[in-house]
């Protein structure tokens, strides 16, 4: 937590850099990190992925089970995120329950995938009001540095798109599974989450952990395949102009439209 | 909603429900606030600049912001229990990052200022409503501040862009997106959304939130220029 | 926590009054601070009230819905009374799972409502093992300022005279809430609870926040319509003789008989 | 009842159920007692005057003395979750509250004193036995008191003021009023009440239960001096 | 926590002895402490025991009661063992959850019972898959002076064997108690827990508080009336050589023959 | 099992499921491994020694160890919840006292290893191929030691002994025997077991497991040499 020197100098040297236009690690302002996906690295769950943000990495499993449903919903399925930053990801990060920090990054992730309704709960209902089918996206984190927001959503997009959802029969109002019969989960669109930062008056996507250690504002901007907006979070302990809000939007749309075409991929 | 516009609460699409705000409804707090806005029932109460504890908290280079938003058990439709929910934590971080900007913690180092919103009744709105009170509370408790914070939602329902989303509104609508400013330094401080709008209704959304703040900001003003103008008290 | 010299000094004067039979606030001794209850002031609530007993104030909510009765007590409905000092009521409260005090506070509260038997509990029952309405009454203390005991209990009380009670039908052994048919909650006794403190040789009634700071024990005893003792709690870290144990009850006897007529005023 | 006042385990309506209690018990405490009262069976144990942790607790003025009550999984007939219920908390705070006008802290600042009291089986006055045994456990740690505290119950049972009642007679009883006094001095520093009393009542009952903390306080001082001074042990 | 001047010699004074095969309290090595076993303490609860093994003692009480059983071992009754040091058994014990040590206690005592099969779980069925009879073995330490787990177990195998079950039958798929009717629990083998301490290149058997102090690593075997090794937990900050670990098994064997005497003198 | 010793998943009784590990995986960490043995799949990630945190907690006297093992909530069949199960914290102090005869915390008073376990996917035989891919991390992150930690289990199946029992051989299975040795030193670490055996298949049991431990110590062996010296980095 201390600010040593180094870090300091670091600071001065990325907003030094920035008002030339170029970041510390070369990237253009609106360049992600390199990303790739690597979906079914756990075979035990029904679904998962690993995915690299840069440096920062994390592994997502998707887990489908009946379960009762929510009051007031008997007509869909549950769809649960979490997120966790694993004690190896960080060395600042120490075991015991969830900061708000990480309860942010769990319920961001969570509406990115709920408010886009990239998933089609009503088709997950097996007895209305009874029995629906459960999906639980979890994620950990296993190297953190910087922008965990977009590496959670994209490892729990990918996870779900490489799921497969196992077919439940009702027998005296109690799910029985069908063996070996399964089904792709039933999918609306494809939510791309584009998290951007603030410095001073740049706007930079796809912060490293040295950007997000001295940005001034943080937002993470959702949309959808049709290109509409679904969801978005303001973060940090400055603010933003109308008009860089703007801009954020249209970076998050363009962005967006890249990352999609490698989440189509894995479909 | 009719066809020309008037909502179920009988409210036009840039209209906003009734407000009005009580400073210094507090008599332990060091400064505090009570605000009504539509029916949300919200109260804010300040302490600080005070010794942080547990002291290994306090920062030697800068004073440090808390903020606690909490419901009544009574609040809401079903009774909720009292212990913070996830939800609340998080609204928790958002709040306190939308007052931060407005605090010169750097002059208060080694000390917490700590702000406490409890929703005793909540509709729709409520963490723009409890920002409201927030910022006039810690105004009341006499801290040194940039600018208010001024917080209003916008939303998407039946297919139109609609200032203030009532608790009716939002679980029909299609989109709510809380917004934040400071408003003499025009910075937006707060912002999210959940639901689906275009960009051109993310646009307008935006511009109407923002035009709701500046609507809020007129009546958090009013209610502090009452009290410490003029009755003549302070 | 630290005692300043200005709060020795106060106690001092607390004392040295009392010895001339007077109180810092220039009360009797067996005078309550103002007390204004204003009732339905959480319209969402199935009742509410605010209570101000000089500076200290309360607010308490009373939900109704249905539940599932305790095992063993399938022909009572369930009263439950939570009470909480909320962090904005007192500069030393701090955020968290209750403390040993208010859990006392919330029990003391708790048992004056439910010893009387203010509420027939036994006409809650919907369907006998099964379903019952329950009766949630919870307190959030917004300014503490003395004699917590009092206001929460005052509170409480006149939130339940100003419930409505919803009316449900069983279908296929459930609940179904029937709209727009309530009734008043079948009220048997009103209990009034009076909370006094032993300064020295001193007995004073609702004790101010100054005059807890100096007391050696406390007293809550509660009463009901028919001039019965019914719920009793000493504190504080030091006794009472039998004799000034006697002279409180007739004491809470006494009060309770005027604040019983406030109660009246709601039904 | 039976008419001339025979009640369902056979005593007296002045009558108490069998006490016998032992002192120094336990090898690693301080101090220890262990209670029978009836089918009450409570051990407690004392430790301090010692340092506090965690250090912030302690106070530069005075000792301070912790209670905890705690019953076992299988002290009552549904079996008990360990955790300390709402219930246990409360009953360790009235405990602390009993006795702390016994002791003399403030000799012993910057210390605590710790009571641990463990109800292995609970019957009716769980709570006053519990009193009994922390009270000779106080004394067998050696620790200065200015008296013992001697706690019994009286109730009201089949419409007549009893001397302690039992498991049996509190769920079908009327009232129940705890009561410990420090005997030599004469206070009541335990008093609560659950049930209905007349004004007449409540006399009867607080002086049937002083009456039997009189007892109590026989049964006690005897215990202490058989260790003590019968045995020639010191 | 601290190691004090006459901790470190006691120490010295306890290896000493050790190379001349003496222990402090003048045990042979093999030897356990002076044991005694009470049945019958806890009235209230369907079995009950109060151990002593030298100055460490326990008592432990069995509540049973009818329970679901748990997903996917419907044929099965239920069985807890726990295990609590209470604050009063030891100056260094302070109220809360359970540490690391105090768990790994009472899964080991859960061990020793359930992998040496003592109770026969599926004679505690009462419907299949829906209602079964639930043994609650609970554990309290109430002197800590050494060997904990072999009194726990001790204690717990004692409590089970003076044990009387209640008997339930099903009406409306629910169990129902019929009053006056027990019988003694489904009894298969008799577990007896041996614990033994590594220090230097001695080992010895129940080792006391003092001997725990300065031992290198533990060792707890659990036999059963056959002869067989059921359960074994190897604990402290250091290990044994392979041929330690074949002693202990055989120590563990021939006390263990000793004890399981005492236990059949319960039946 | 066929009845010339072919179990379940093809291998012979005294045959490892295949394992391999990676060496520093983390980027963070300060020293790291992944390991696969079998269907498992666990990362262990190595910080320090470095301060303690809380204060209190440090040793004037020594470095401390601490270890958590914690499985994601998709690794086992059921979905697990994330809180730390009694289970688990049971597995961490074993693997941590496993581990600790192998460091010289002595050479480090007043810090702390931290050595983190995640089972990120389950099969039997989790805390041995945890412990494996701790000690390598251990190594990983520069800390000085008196030897690797080795661990396999083997267990009971079809009445016969076997080597490294996997998940549906353990559910089937008569004994389980987890094992870890220090292969230099040759000292036994960790040991537990649950099942029967009889003495004479108790040393049958011991020797196979620590058998398979060697062989999974030439394997760590060989990881940490490819990382280390093949590749010529550093």
């Amino acid at each position: 937590m201390g600010s040593t020197i180094l870090d300091q100098l670091r600071r001065d040297k990325i907003t030094d850099l920035l008002k030339q236009g170029k970041r510390l690690d070369g990237r253009a302002l609106d360049e992600q990190r390199p990303l790739t996906i690597e979906t079914g690295v756990i075979p035990k769950a029904n679904g998962s992925a690993r995915v690299k943000l840069g440096n920062t990495e994390v592994i997502t499993g998707v887990k489908v089970q009946p379960d009762k449903p929510f009051p007031d919903l008997g007509d869909k399925g549950i769809l649960i995120c979490t997120a966790e930053i694993l004690p190896l990801a960080d060395p600042n990060v120490e075991p015991g329950p969830p900061t708000e920090d990480v309860i942010e990054l769990a319920r961001v992730v969570d509406r990115g995938i709920r408010e886009t309704e990239m998933i089609d709960l009503h088709q997950l209902v097996l007895l209305e009001n009874k029995s629906v089918v459960g999906i639980f996206i979890d994620s950990s984190v296993i190297d953190s540095a910087g922008n965990l927001f977009d590496a959670c959503s994209y490892a729990s997009v990918a996870a779900v798109l490489s799921s497969t959802i196992p077919k439940y029969e009702i027998k005296d109002e109690a799910p029985v599974l069908v063996e070996g019969v399964t089904s792709k989960p039933p999918i609306k669109t494809l939510p791309v989450s584009v998290t951007m930062a603030r410095i001073g008056d740049n706007i930079v996507v796809d912060p490293s952990r040295e950007e997000e250690e001295c940005m001034d504002a943080r937002i993470t901007i959702t949309t959808n395949s049709e290109g509409n907006i679904c969801a978005l979070q303001k973060g940090g302990n400055d603010g933003f102009s109308v008009d860089q809000l703007i801009k954020c939007s249209e970076m998050a749309l363009s962005v967006g439209t890249k990352i999609r075409k490698r989440f189509e991929q894995l479909m | 909603m009719t066809e020309d516009g008037i909502r179920c609460d009988g409210r036009r699409v840039d209209q906003l429900r009734n407000i009005s705000i009580k400073v210094g409804v507090l008599k332990n707090a060091d400064g505090s606030a009570y605000i009504e806005f539509g029916k949300n029932k919200i109260l804010a109460g300040v302490f600080g600049p005070r010794d942080v504890h547990p002291k290994h908290m306090a920062n030697q280079d800068t004073g440090i912001l808390r903020c606690r938003y909490h419901m009544s058990p009574f609040s809401v439709t079903e009774r909720k229990n009292p212990a913070p929910s996830r939800r609340e934590i998080e609204i928790s971080k958002v709040l306190k990052e939308a007052l931060e900007p407005a605090l010169i913690l750097k002059d208060f180092p080694r000390t917490v200022i700590d702000v406490f919103v409890e929703v005793l009744q909540a509709d729709g709105g409520s963490r723009c409503a409890a920002l409201d009170a927030a910022a006039v509370a810690l105004a009341d408790a006499g801290i040194p501040m940039r600018d208010l914070v001024s917080a209003c939602a916008a939303g998407k329902v039946a297919d139109r862009i609609v200032l203030d989303v009532n608790n009716e509104e939002d679980q029909e609508g299609q989109a709510d997106m809380p917004v934040a400013i400071m408003p003499s330094i025009g910075k937006v401080t707060l912002m999210q959304l959940d639901g689906i709008l275009t960009p051109e209704e993310y646009k307008t959304c935006l511009q109407t939130a923002i035009g709701g703040c500046r609507t809020v900001y007129e009546i958090q003003r009013k209610a502090l220029v009452e009290k410490y103008f003029e009755s003549g008290a302070q």
